[in-house]
């Protein structure tokens, strides 16, 4: 039996793989970046489905407002954009690799006992999560406010501080590298 | 009683005078040439006075025992270190300090104008230390310690002169093969530390030299604590030094070369005291020798052998201090075969003269070469007019040698043909014999070639000297020896150089009186065959006892000794020097030479007065082939050093060894380490520099893992 | 004098020397200046810890104990160990009088001269810590900081094929410690409690067993003799030592023979020896086998060199091997083992850095004045350096085993304790003196006697400075040589103890058979 | 809808993904394929939080949401590798006029 879900996730499972095939076999450079737009807007739409609700909105942000946009930039700034798509003559071992990961992959998903968490407490974990980023009090829940925002200045307050510092060299090594060697 | 610290003074005179002239004269005051000397002289006459005062309470029956001293001590290899004032040892301190102390008197004079003074009398100071240190020991290590030393004062002393190649190769010989003797030496001393169990349980000391003698003789229970196959090694290994040291065949290569040296440390050093102790330390372990026949063959044997062959050669030396080397080697074969025949008291006695008139030759030769410049006797001849003194006193000295009544070499060398011809020594009497043929033969030979070389060098007319031989040398050729020099003044020597040649004379000529004859009673107060009674009280165990005086035996060395000066008359001083102007005679040179001989006459035929001539030829020529033969030392230097030296051992076994050290031992590792450089060329080839390949390579990896894991890891997360 | 800290201030004091001419010291001349204070001062340190060995029977074995847990008892229970008994302290003299000898035989460095300083400091200090070290991890921590400052002395102040050189010491020697670390580890592993202590092993009660260890004891022991042979170095491992020396500037090849070799012969002492005293006598007829090659091999392969650095890097090659004769020793009878050859051996160690060094400091001399050290452009030195000359004809005669110098005494205990166990052997290696007498003496002949040359005609003889180390070297050589009992009676409290270890190991075994 | 077909997408993603990074010329398109695998370890990251994570879920609910805080990790990381990359290619342009990647072996031995 088919729920609404289910359908949504095979239409994402679709739009996404085929839109993923398309960034990397098109030739169109600018294509591809317009079509990782639409796989960004997939992954999106499955992190609603797994009750990341906050996570899609971020992932909407960044990928799809920001580095696709970058892309596009970065394409329309090297000139060569038409013709640049083109394989190198890496072409078989890739694809041969790639398909070997992929069946190492699903028969390592499919083979393992993952131990999910029983289905009744499915509900009490989609609404934890869903309620993480408003930290509205639950039922099953004392009420303490237990939002992500928390967990990132609590308990991974040292990646948190590591990522920013991260972040400024990142900005800081653009600019050097951006920037013509004269001025 | 002497006090043992008198007894270390005289070891230790000369020493206080080498660190004295070594690290204060020669740094700080070498601007006053003669101190050195001057300080080792005092040295030696302290030296002196206190061997002599040693001498004489040894003589009276004193009691010279000192307790050792321990050098080293490490659980049964301790070294100790000791006086031994035996009979023999007090002779040779007298002999030592006494020809020393006229040699450095000599040396004032003849090297008075070399600007190494200080060095020379610095080595000197050295050898003589060592040598005393060599005769005094009580230890075998000691002993081989100053045995070694003795060999480094030799080898400076030769090298003296170090800017001559000749001189400087001529050291490096002698030590070579010096020490070639001494490996036979430390052997036979080690031998004896491997004993050292069964010394010690008799309460022996395996190194203390009358512990030696001790445990080779018989014990009460039978058998010996040093015996049969074991004694004669020792022995052997023993004599195997003393002939290295000795210049025995056929270790005798290196004493005519070392003729390099100033003439006066030829005189102490290769004539009188060193090249001694190879009889010296046979004498020392004579009790060991005795009890091994074997060994005592060999000796005599040796020493026969020696004193014979190189009688031979010292027939055609043109060099005068050749013929004396050869004389020496030939002399010191005499007394190898003394000991060989057990004739214990003869050896020493003429090892003692022989000191005397042998220095005595070689300081003359050191004086003739000051007035001719050259040691070459062809460029001497007549110099009897200029130096009437020296001539006078190498006639004694040559008479002494050559063993004429009543002069001192006269009584040993009779002692030790009469010992060989009676034969009661523990060799087979036909050992005896033989050496009594060898020993007769060389005497004519010693003859001979004694007054070949007095008439060279005194008789007939000069011939020009070092100046001639320098110009003769340019006009053929060839390089003149280092040690000529054009200076030639014919004029008799320095007092200074005479008057110790004078004292050395009186002694060639009278030291005989100290033995022999024993129908004297008593003579000046020493008593008839005091020598002989004397040295042999050394012999703690075993006996010798001296053969009386033989008339057969002394008639025949005489009329041989005067038949060998009769054909050394006719031979050499009969002849007329211009008789010989142009005559080109067959003279033994090597093939190569003559050819460079034939055009060289002719251009030095223009210039060449009567007077001046030189000595083309020589008359022993006319023997051909054994002239030759002779003239070049039986071939044996071109057998040692080129053949064995040069070819087998430095060209092919050491070249051989020393390629394949490079090549194959170092070419192993080259190897590896070249292949690791190319397996990490080959290997260098996947570093393409394309990331995507090594993207795909790592991927790689990790599908490898992943299927790793599933295929084996099934469990590991259980 | 003496005090807690004194070992480790005479090790370390190199190192703090090094550190301060790195921070502040500045100025070649105030640099040269400075390691030169350092040098004579760890000199006298290492004289201080000589004379305060006590010698006496009750004496404690390891004296002068520094000891601090390093790395706790419940991990690796390794400690930082210093101590000194008989047969280290004389290494420990030699040492400080070689580094202060070389730090004069720098005087003439001129690049770099700051960094040079601070390797050759780092390099003394370095060799202390081996031969003072009683915990193997430190005792291997140091045995591989000495590598360092070779290879960089060899490699940037060399001459020659410097870089090939420097690179071959090095791999040559790691290859050497990559053994020696598996043999540390499983030793320290074999032990009920994992221990790094050197002493407990040198103990016949906490010895190791064969039942308990880890691996066979006969392989620890060759993997330890790996080590030191290539240290030694043996043949036919040795092939990195000709290279290194006729490449490395003078003080480098003067600490390189002088003491760094010694590592290896102290190391096969104290861990081949000291510690396997059944292995060592059941392999003592292969020991001396290689010792005896070595010693004729490298004197006849000698011979041929006309590189005077090359033709003393072989003769160390014959010299070393002397030790291994020696240690030969121990395979005399059942019990019958003495101390002469061990002596011998741990003497000759002490008496070959000595002349090596001083070999090595003189031709340094000849070939800074000279420009050359190729034997056949020599010649006719004596007249212009007779200062030089003779302390390398000094070294020479002592080298050829002269009695009255030092080498006589080492070469004849090693002789009289070998011949006990291998007579044929010892013969062998006796004929070893002859080739040495023909080596030095054509060395002799062809480089400073002969003609004086033309071009040699404005050299200088040593300077006062210059003499310092050929005089303190020479009198070393002589002192030894004349009384030897100041160095033998030392050495002897340590040697007495493995000898009586071994006798009764042996004597232990013939009582079970 | 489950966790296996959830990791298979993500899966199919990540080797396209790789497909892409190994065998496209381009450097932009490389780091857009790389941009595909950031997405499929996100992904999968998040639906472990959601299926699997929680076991822990009745003694702090905290424990919930660790995933999405790794994906927000993950999505700086990829945001400023992107940054960094555009900035290289940039270089890498004005330098050889050209963004293939093949071309670029200067750091070979």
């Amino acid at each position: 039996m088919l729920g609404a879900q289910d359908i949504v996730f095979w239409v994402l499972a679709v739009v996404s793989i085929v839109a993923a095939l398309g960034v990397v076999v098109v030739k169109d450079l600018f294509r591809s970046a317009l079509l990782l737009a639409v796989v960004f807007i997939a992954v999106a739409g499955f992190f609603v489905l797994l009750s990341a609700e906050f996570l899609a909105v971020v992932q909407v942000l960044i990928y799809v407002g920001a580095i696709s946009v970058l892309f596009i930039f970065a394409i329309m700034l090297t000139r060569n954009v038409r013709e640049g798509n083109l394989p190198n003559r890496l072409q078989i071992p890739a694809i041969s690799v790639s398909a070997l990961l992929l069946v190492g992959m699903i028969v390592a998903a499919v083979n393992t006992d993952w131990r999910p968490i029983p289905e009744a407490a499915t509900d009490l974990v989609e609404s934890a999560q869903t309620q993480a980023v408003s930290g509205v009090a639950e039922a099953g829940n004392d009420g303490g406010s237990t939002g992500i925002a928390e967990l990132l200045i609590g308990e991974f307050v040292l990646p948190f501080e590591a990522v920013s510092l991260l972040l400024l060299a990142a900005l800081i090594g653009g600019l050097a590298l951006a920037r013509s060697r004269g001025t | 009683m002497v006090a043992e610290s008198l007894a270390w003074a005289i070891f230790l005179m000369p020493l206080l005078s080498f660190l004295l002239i070594s690290l204060v004269i020669r740094p700080f005051l070498n601007r006053i040439p003669q101190l050195s000397g001057y300080l080792l002289i005092a040295a030696l006459v302290v030296a002196l006075v206190l061997s002599v005062l040693v001498l004489v309470r040894s003589n009276e029956g004193a009691d010279l025992a000192f307790p050792a001293h321990t050098w080293l001590d490490l659980g049964d290899a301790a070294i100790q270190i000791g006086l031994l004032l035996d009979p023999v040892t007090c002779i040779m301190v007298v002999v030592v300090t006494g020809v020393s102390l006229l040699v450095q008197i000599y040396s004032l004079g003849y090297m008075k104008d070399d600007p190494g003074i200080s060095r020379y009398f610095a080595y000197m100071s050295l050898f003589t230390a060592s040598m005393l240190g060599l005769v005094l020991s009580a230890n075998i290590v000691q002993l081989y310690a100053f045995w070694e030393l003795v060999g480094l004062s030799s080898y400076l002393l030769i090298g003296f002169w170090h800017d001559r190649p000749s001189a400087a190769a001529a050291a490096k010989k002698a030590f070579i093969i010096t020490r070639i003797g001494d490996v036979g030496f430390l052997l036979a001393i080690i031998y004896l530390f491997y004993h050292g169990p069964q010394f010690a349980a008799q309460g022996l000391n395996p190194l203390h030299i009358p512990d030696i003698w001790q445990a080779a003789q018989p014990l009460a229970t039978g058998g010996a604590v040093l015996g049969g196959t074991a004694l004669t090694l020792v022995c052997l290994g023993i004599f195997a030094g003393a002939a290295g040291k000795s210049g025995q065949f056929p270790l005798h290569s290196w004493l005519p070369d070392a003729m390099e040296g100033p003439t006066p440390v030829s005189a102490l050093i290769h004539a009188a005291t060193m090249v001694a102790a190879g009889v010296f330390l046979v004498a020392r372990f004579f009790p060991l020798f005795q009890e091994a026949r074997d060994a005592m063959m060999v000796v005599a044997l040796v020493g026969g052998f020696t004193a014979f062959a190189a009688a031979t050669l010292g027939l055609v030396m043109d060099d005068i201090k050749r013929v004396m080397a050869y004389s020496t080697i030939s002399q010191l074969g005499y007394m190898m075969a003394a000991l060989g025949l057990g004739a214990f008291g003869p050896a020493l006695f003429h090892l003692f003269t022989h000191a005397f008139f042998k220095a005595l030759l070689f300081l003359g030769a050191g004086s003739v070469n000051h007035a001719a410049g050259t040691f070459n006797m062809r460029y001497m001849g007549g110099l009897r007019r200029q130096m009437p003194w020296t001539y006078a006193l190498l006639l004694v000295g040559g008479l002494s040698l050559v063993g004429i009544v009543p002069l001192a070499g006269f009584w040993s060398k009779d002692e030790i043909i009469t010992a060989a011809w009676l034969g009661e020594g523990p060799v087979d009497p036909r050992v005896a014999l033989a050496v009594f043929v060898l020993l007769v033969a060389a005497a004519l030979l010693t003859a001979f070639y004694t007054f070949r070389m007095i008439f060279l060098t005194f008789h007939g007319d000069f011939r020009g000297g070092g100046a001639r031989e320098l110009q003769d040398a340019e006009a053929e050729g060839i390089p003149a020896p280092t040690a000529v020099t054009d200076e030639v003044h014919l004029a008799e020597s320095p007092r200074v150089m005479v008057a110790p040649m004078l004292v050395l004379a009186i002694a060639a000529a009278l030291a005989g009186y100290l033995a022999n004859p024993q129908w004297v009673k008593e003579l000046l107060g020493i008593p008839g065959h005091w020598f002989s009674y004397y040295v042999e009280s050394a012999l703690t165990y075993g006996h010798a006892e001296t053969a009386p005086f033989n008339w057969p035996v002394a008639v025949i060395s005489t009329v041989v000794a005067l038949a060998g000066i009769g054909l050394a008359w006719l031979v050499y001083a009969q002849r007329r020097p211009s008789a010989d102007t142009g005559e080109v005679l067959e003279t033994a040179r090597s093939p190569e030479t003559d050819e460079t001989q034939g055009s060289a006459d002719e251009t030095a035929h223009g210039h060449e007065h009567a007077a001046l001539a030189p000595l083309r030829s020589e008359p022993l020529a006319k023997a051909g082939p054994v002239h030759t033969l002779l003239y070049r030392k039986y071939f044996i230097d071109e057998l040692y050093e080129g053949l064995v030296v040069k070819h087998v051992f430095y060209r092919y076994f050491a070249g051989l060894t020393d390629w394949l050290d490079r090549n194959l031992v170092d070419g192993i590792v080259d190897l590896s380490a070249w292949l690791t450089r190319q397996i990490g060329r080959l290997v260098a080839q996947l570093q393409t520099g394309q990331v995507q390949f090594y993207g795909a390579v790592i991927v790689m990896g990790a599908v490898l893992i992943l299927v790793g894991y599933l295929a084996f890891g099934a469990g590991i997360g259980e | 004098m003496t005090f807690p800290g004194l070992l480790t201030l005479t090790v370390f004091l190199p190192a703090l020397a090094a550190l301060a001419i790195l921070v502040f010291v500045r100025g070649d001349r105030m640099v040269r200046g400075f390691a030169l204070a350092v040098g004579l001062a760890d000199l006298l340190l290492s004289v201080a810890v000589f004379l305060a060995l006590d010698r006496g029977e009750g004496a404690a074995r390891f004296q002068l104990v520094d000891r601090i847990t390093w790395i706790s008892a419940e991990t690796l229970n390794a400690s930082y160990f210093l101590g000194v008994d008989g047969l280290s302290a004389p290494m420990v003299l030699l040492t400080g009088l070689l580094g202060f000898c070389a730090i004069i035989a720098s005087w003439s460095i001129r690049e770099r001269v700051r960094e040079y300083f601070i390797w050759l400091l780092l390099l003394q200090k370095a060799v202390m810590g081996v031969f003072t070290s009683l915990d193997f991890l430190l005792f291997f921590l140091f045995w591989e900081l000495e590598l360092l400052p070779m290879y960089m002395l060899i490699a940037n102040w060399g001459t020659g094929r410097k870089t090939y050189s420097a690179m071959k010491f090095l791999i040559f020697t790691i290859l050497g410690s990559a053994f020696m670390l598996v043999a540390i580890v499983a030793v320290a592993a074999s032990q009920a409690a994992v221990s790094f202590d050197m002493t407990l092993l040198l103990e016949p009660g906490s010895m190791l067993n064969g039942a308990s260890a880890a691996l066979p004891l006969s392989l620890l022991f060759w993997l330890f003799f790996a080590a030191f042979a290539v240290k030694l170095p043996t043949w036919p491992v040795h092939t990195w030592l000709p290279d290194a020396h006729t490449d490395a500037p003078t003080a480098a090849s003067v600490m390189l023979a002088g003491v760094m070799l010694k590592m290896g012969g102290y190391g096969l002492l104290r861990v081949n020896v000291g510690m396997f005293p059944g292995e060592v006598t059941a392999f003592a007829w292969l020991l001396i086998l290689l010792g005896v090659i070595s010693v004729l091999y490298g004197a006849v392969v000698t011979i041929r060199q006309t590189d005077l650095k090359r033709l003393i890097a072989y003769s160390s090659v014959s010299h070393m091997g002397l030790v291994l004769v020696g240690i030969g020793s121990v395979g005399a009878a059942a019990g019958q083992v003495t101390g002469a050859g061990l002596n011998g051996a741990a003497l000759q160690l002490f008496t070959h850095g000595t002349i090596t060094g001083l070999l090595f400091v003189g031709v340094g001399l000849i070939y800074e004045k000279a420009h050359t050290r190729y034997i056949p452009d020599l010649g006719g030195l004596a007249a212009r350096m007779p200062v030089a000359a003779a302390a390398l004809a000094i070294a020479g005669f002592a080298s050829l085993g002269l009695p009255g110098l030092s080498g006589f005494v080492s070469e004849i205990l090693v002789f009289f304790g070998a011949f006990r166990a291998f007579p044929i052997m010892t013969i062998l290696s006796v004929l070893g003196i002859i080739l040495a007498a023909g080596y030095i003496l054509w060395m002799l002949e062809r480089s400073l006697f002969g003609p004086q040359r033309e071009r040699f005609a404005d050299l200088t003889d040593a300077s006062p400075l210059e003499a310092v180390p050929l005089a303190l070297l020479v009198a070393s050589i002589i002192l030894v040589g004349i009384y030897p009992a100041f160095l033998t009676e030392v050495f002897d409290t340590a040697i007495t103890r493995m000898v009586d270890v071994i006798n009764v190991q042996a004597t232990g075994l013939a009582g079970v058979r | 809808m489950s966790l296996e077909s959830m990791l298979i997408v993500a899966a199919i993603l990540f080797a396209i993904g790789l497909y892409g990074a190994l065998a496209r010329s381009n450097v932009i398109a490389v780091l857009m394929s790389i941009e595909i695998m950031f997405n499929a370890v996100n992904l999968t990251v998040v639906a472990f939080a959601r299926y699997v994570a929680p076991l822990a879920l009745r003694e702090e609910i905290g424990s919930v949401l660790t995933g999405q805080v790794f994906a927000i990790f993950v999505i700086t990381v990829a945001a400023a590798e992107i940054a960094l990359g555009l900035g290289i290619v940039f270089a890498m342009y004005r330098n050889t006029e050209s963004v293939t990647l093949t071309e670029a072996s200067q750091l070979r031995h």
